[in-house]
């Protein structure tokens, strides 16, 4: 099984869920993350005086499929969640050993 | 005996006491010596100054309720920018009510003509300062009810021109007709119009009203806020983000509305203490029932206790005993406030359902239920009231008392009347505005929130998703301490790299 | 002369001004004109009804204070709920004091017994309005102060019935003993029980007391929130969620107080106003004690400087000189507000100790140091003291000054009598809602936060855990904007889908 | 007549209406009844009274904006820590005041020699009960003032002692000078020094540059933040945790200076109460117009609109206005108002040039824009405008407005004899505290935040991300409820296993 | 070594934490999550307006452990995070190349 | 290529990244967690009453590298946060098999 973890754009997490949950994965965890890479960052200023902040806020989304729905995974979110400007964020898959499903101790692919 | 003088109100009935007693003492010490005649007309005058200003205190304070419930219904993202604006509407009002606003509302000079004064511009040769603190807070109150109605989309310059306008012209003509001793709807005047002439004691109509109808109109040139409609007509709610500011402001609100109904009589002396003890409590029924109304309503029709709602009521019942604070009896207050809720509460669905975005609820609270509350007047004042308010005809009062339909109408009149000037006025400003500056912040701007852009501001840097929060953008290397301090540095905290 | 008439207290007295000066003048003037007469009599009535209207304000104004401290003292999850409390009581209060309450404390008709009022229901016939809306403020204050003792498990339709039956009979009773001209307590009465009756001039025990005795019932039968008190016997703190909103609380109490002590003088007039000066003195100095010790106590006890103990430390000093604020001097003014502060400092610790579970601490707050400040009048009052204050036998005074123990006797019955009457009634209530409607939400609920299900509602939607916050809803396709806005669709923001 | 009587400030001043009625009243009734006349001087004397409390109250309102301002311009992780200290500060304040300081202040015994006042310790003897309260109010404001110079990094024990110093003896002494009646630069001794004596009608030296000094030398000896000057000169910005706080302390403040300023006529009646409403819209214009400033300043020279400028300019508008809100017209409120904006503007970044690090501009705000407020006195009062307000030499007033140099150089004396004094005093107290119990927590407590050292707390346990948020410290299996709950236990809730 | 990412109830992590610790595993990361599943989402609502919120609070929980050890770890966290409702969540183990303890340096299984 | 999770004090953050941009590592995505541990926690108190936090403020820093990179940034990382004190926290290194950059679809070391 595939462990898919993408760091994408909070305004954006809306389409790829609806996305994912028309493709039939509705199980996902999100989280608010910050990121920092190429995009600059905001520049704000407090009293009269300007800083950087340096990280951006960005959504951590973690999905994990079998491996064969991967790729239908990866489209789905590439295609809801670019926006052409930098900043967009990352995909991240990795192997899963097992899965489990805690309330009924499933295991396996069964258990996603 | 000046009887009529003394219910002068605005902004002359300030004297009223004062002329009141000069009356009755110079009568009694015609051949006397003046002396301890003076010092009781210099302490009558002082007892009425002091009670316009600490009610004027209370109005201005009402400007940190409005701040905080405003704030409390919108979103993290736009909350410096909504209490920047209701920051700079009381101060640009205080300037502009200054400069022009008294003028047009209550200036003596130049020959009146009913529609609006003149005189008295920058307050040049004026000397009545409690009178015009008092007025000014009402100004303001007016003003930065349109703040809630076009929260989180409206630009920061936008409305900068527009609280200029609203306090130097929209709502000082507005006074000149409904309170000042020539206007063609007051019931001040000479001869007024017809009954009493238009009846709103504190401002249900002037100030209310008068928020809420700009506000209407600038929500409708400004559309709505991105996702609050659907694509397919849903309606998305849209929360605010901290119901305890919500909350807090709602109790100031109510605290500075003693100073706004109460503080109404404009003296203490001649009477007037026990009207404004009436008032009072008229008020405190009015809200209170306006609350328990909202709650029962919203457990009955949502299957919760809505707490945004409650709010919202307590408001809905307090502008709907504005205007009529003084003139009806307790129980009649309890009735306008709870119906003032419930005006509150349609209006609310009916503003959603025309597709018209208020974020805070201002049209509804503010414009509807202040229609209600003038309307009210005419329905529920009873004879005594009007008498006791001291208002010219007292045989005129509430149809559902028997005193016609004669006051009820005029009411009408007056609303609508009032309604209009401000709605064509209000429309104008923002299509002005819209068709030069802009009204609206760019969609990226706007999903972005209003406070990075238009402030360069997180107003919550260390709680909400957009802060720098622990995470800092000092480079660790290039940070040292002042000298004086000594202390090793071992981590830089949370302060961003300045650019400046 | 109705001499005795200037210092009865609730609610004559505040005709008491005008009845000295009424005395003075008319034999004065008796073969003169009335003229001036007429026009200061109308200005000291004037005067002391203003007086009592401003400190009426600021009484209301502590409910934002009670809601702020009460909120702060809260889990994020139970804040919403905890202010709809807050502000239903004051609201529902209003109603029912209007309806019900004041025939029972004040009503003057149909022969009173000395155990209740009855007259002036719903307020017909009747117009003090300054008395009664400054005594509703005070049952409003008891009536909130319960609220916090029962926070973040009690059911809001419990509360709702509570409210109502404290504001309309347990509360006022204890008004109708202790302040009414023929309570059997009441140092009003034509003849006092004994020494000068039961002295509350503002009222630690009235209102104080009431409240927090009231808590502690609705606490014992309510039982301890899940995790508050462990299996083997440990006690767990269970922390609030913002101290700011607790300290801003703090501090709107402390104002409002200002009202509360002070404005219980009840006029201005015939001297009062140096009363009024003093017990501010006294009021501030009580405050600052009570918190100085507070920190000190933490610091020496806890080895931190704790910053909710040092509101309650201030909330402490102030219930407890609330009752002697007129009577002592300022530096036992000083006394009885730090000893008042150890009483809450203890008394948090001793609520613990047998396992009752009072989030903000109100019953020690409120029914400890009220109980202390009711007998610190026997034991500090001043003989000229109690001169001043207008008690009826200054013969009597504080034992600790030399004037004998009846006073602290009389002091010890009349709040014993007070703590008994509100235990025995307020238990009835709540066992009677225990067993009828269920004064309790369930576990799950409880630990979900009663916001989610009682309102439906998260008081920080942005901040919080249980927030959409930067997560939304809306399904992106069906997201539209208003026609007039044309902006084309980028981004959902954070509403959620609409279901109605 | 008693024209200088009238007049004659802090303390006495509080008499004047009653003198001055007196002696009309005396010479009227000379061979009559004095009963009326008793009623009447009662009364005058009631007025006057309860406009000094209603103003103390106000005022003592104050404290609750400079928390709620303080702690929204410091980090989540500082909170708790200033909110102690502005606890602190009124509550020691209140009983160092009543100990020492205005005995030094006021103090009528032990012959004064211009320097300090002696007599009054503890208020033995004493009876001006409305005057000291509303002085304590003043003492309070200066002492917290410094609190937000020296957030951050300041020890609570150090604070502690600072605040019984200069609520004892820095700040009674300059009040001695200035406002008592034999002070050496009051204007209300016999021979005033020159012109009209140094004229600070409501304390923008006497209050506001007291305590701006005062935090300028401890910020000095304390040292900056940790980061917040790196190590290449860079300048580094530390945003606070709470906008919305902000605001409300800001509005909070705007409110209480209606007590401030209006309130320092100290009386109503003998035309006072006219003075008081000049007074009051003098204030407001200045607010106003530094508000706007400030906004305009910012976005011109930021590029956007300065949500912390804004409030500081107002700010600066308030402490601008203080020493000439009597004497100057209200054209003039709005130059000096729009002046003391730019002062704090530029004044902010002139204290972070010279690396000094004062965390929400107490310095520039109250400081700087105090010093203009004094010198602006010299500058713009009008010679109808010293008469009005009593000052003794009205040929001497605003150099601009053809007055001549003198009042300002007298200004200039009197400020720098303020500054002086302060600076010095201040300088030796921190610099004793710093040597020997240390003013400053060690490096590591300071980037953990002072909340958790120094009091064991989290402002936001529910929020940030230093709080216990939903993860529980309580043992799941030690758990249980309170025996009269009975629920079975699910889950703990978020409370932390008790170690006491 | 394994990584054990659990996605439990908020309200299961103190008994969670517990037994883990009793077993000889102090050391764990949490952090709050959204996730979104099969378990339906809350209904609040707005000045009298419903609106769904999809995403519900959870715990994420991290724990590494040497390979032998994963199952017990696994049937603790089963054992005490399950109710038997929808929404109980799941967990997924991976491998983990190796654990570097940051204060001493210390690599693989003595670093955990 | 290398997934390199590492679990550090807050205040070591700053450090650490300006460390990795320093090497030229830009692209790091950051998150607030809480740590147990052998660190033991805070004592708190509210209303004078004790009580244990027993989750540490830490950050969970991600950064995605290739092979070969790998020990050079867990150097940098290991030198910036390590205080020598308890509580300084781990690094997790596991393997990733892909690596998408939204915007582009760039995949695998092109794409980090
Ligand atoms: N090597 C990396 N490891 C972990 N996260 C990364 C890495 N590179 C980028 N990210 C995350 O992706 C986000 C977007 O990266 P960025 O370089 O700004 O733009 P883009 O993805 O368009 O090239 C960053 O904010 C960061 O959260
Ligand atoms: N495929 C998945 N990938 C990542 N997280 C998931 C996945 N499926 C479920 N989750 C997480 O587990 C939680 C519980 O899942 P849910 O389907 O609601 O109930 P259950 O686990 O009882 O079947 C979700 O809220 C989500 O955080
Ligand atoms: N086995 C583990 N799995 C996941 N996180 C761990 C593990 N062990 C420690 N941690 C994390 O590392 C942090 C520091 O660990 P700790 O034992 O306190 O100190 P040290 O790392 O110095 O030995 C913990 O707070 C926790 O967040």
């Amino acid at each position: 099984m595939k462990r898919i973890e993408a760091i994408i754009r909070p305004a954006r997490l809306a389409y790829v869920k609806d996305a994912l949950e028309e493709l039939g994965y509705p199980g996902i965890t999100v989280a608010e993350v910050k990121g920092h890479g190429k995009q600059k960052g905001i520049t704000e200023q407090w009293r009269g005086r300007q800083y950087k902040v340096d990280y951006l806020s960005k959504v951590w989304l973690l999905i994990v499929v079998d491996d064969g729905d991967a790729e239908k995974v990866i489209e789905a979110i590439l295609d809801n969640a670019a926006t052409g400007e930098i900043g967009d964020g990352k995909i991240f898959v990795s192997e899963v050993q097992d899965v489990i499903r805690v309330r009924t101790r499933e295991r396996g692919v069964a258990a996603i | 005996m000046p009887r009529r003088l003394t219910r002068l109100r605005r902004p002359l009935a300030v004297l009223s006491g004062a002329l009141f007693a000069l009356a009755l003492v110079s009568s009694a010490f015609a051949q006397e010596e003046p002396a301890g005649d003076e010092a009781l007309l210099d302490l009558i005058h002082a007892v009425d100054t002091a009670w316009l200003l600490l009610c004027a205190f209370l109005v201005f304070f009402m400007q940190a309720g409005f701040a905080m419930v405003t704030a409390g219904f919108v979103r993290a993202k736009n909350t410096a920018n909504i209490l920047m604006k209701n920051m700079i509407d009381a101060c640009v009002g205080a300037v502009s009510f200054w400069m022009v606003g008294w003028a047009i509302a209550y200036g003596m000079g130049g020959g009146s003509n009913g529609l609006f004064g003149s005189g008295d511009w920058f307050l040049v040769g004026f000397d009545d300062y409690a009178s015009w603190i008092f007025q000014f807070a009402f100004a303001a109150a007016a003003a930065t009810i349109v703040a809630g109605a076009l929260a989180e989309r409206l630009k920061f310059s936008a409305y900068l021109i527009y609280t200029v306008v609203i306090t130097a012209l929209i709502y000082p003509v507005v006074v000149h007709w409904a309170w000042s001793a020539n206007g063609w709807l007051s019931p001040f005047k000479e001869d007024v119009l017809f009954a009493n002439g238009y009846v709103d004691f504190a401002g249900s109509g002037v100030v209310h009203t008068v928020g809420g109808v700009a506000g209407l109109m600038g929500a409708i040139l400004l559309g709505a806020r991105r996702g609050k409609f659907g694509r397919d007509g849903e309606i998305n709610a849209i929360p605010g983000h901290n119901i305890s500011l919500a909350v807090l402001g709602m109790f100031i609100l109510w605290f500075g509305w003693y100073g706004f109904n109460p503080g109404s009589t404009l003296g203490l002396s001649g009477g007037l203490a026990d009207l404004a003890a009436l008032v009072a409590v008229n008020t405190t029924l009015a809200a209170g029932a306006g609350a328990f109304v909202a709650v029962v309503a919203s457990k009955l029709l949502t299957s919760r206790y809505d707490a945004g709602l409650t709010i919202n009521g307590v408001l809905g019942g307090l502008v709907g005993i504005t205007a009529g604070c003084a003139t009806v009896d307790p129980w009649a207050a309890v009735v306008i406030g709870s119906v003032g809720s419930l005006v509150v509460f349609f209006g609310v669905r009916l503003i959603d359902n025309v597709r018209v975005d208020d974020p805070v609820g201002a049209v509804s609270v503010h414009g509807m239920a202040g229609i209600w509350g003038v309307l009210a007047v005419g329905l529920f004042s009873s004879q005594a009231g009007m008498e006791r308010a001291g208002y010219s005809d007292p045989s005129s009062y509430g149809l559902l008392l028997g005193g016609g339909a004669e006051q009820l109408g005029m009411q009408a009149i007056g609303i609508a009347a009032i309604v209009g000037w401000t709605a064509v006025t209000a429309f104008i400003l923002f299509a002005a505005i819209k068709f030069t500056i802009g009204m609206r912040v760019g969609p990226e701007e706007e999903d972005r929130g209003l406070d990075l852009d238009e402030h360069g501001i997180d107003a919550y840097p260390d709680f909400g998703p957009t802060g720098p929060g622990i995470f800092t953008g000092v480079g660790a290397p290039g940070t040292a301490e002042f000298a004086l301090q000594g202390h090793e540095a071992l981590s830089p905290g949370r302060p961003g790299v300045s650019q400046g």
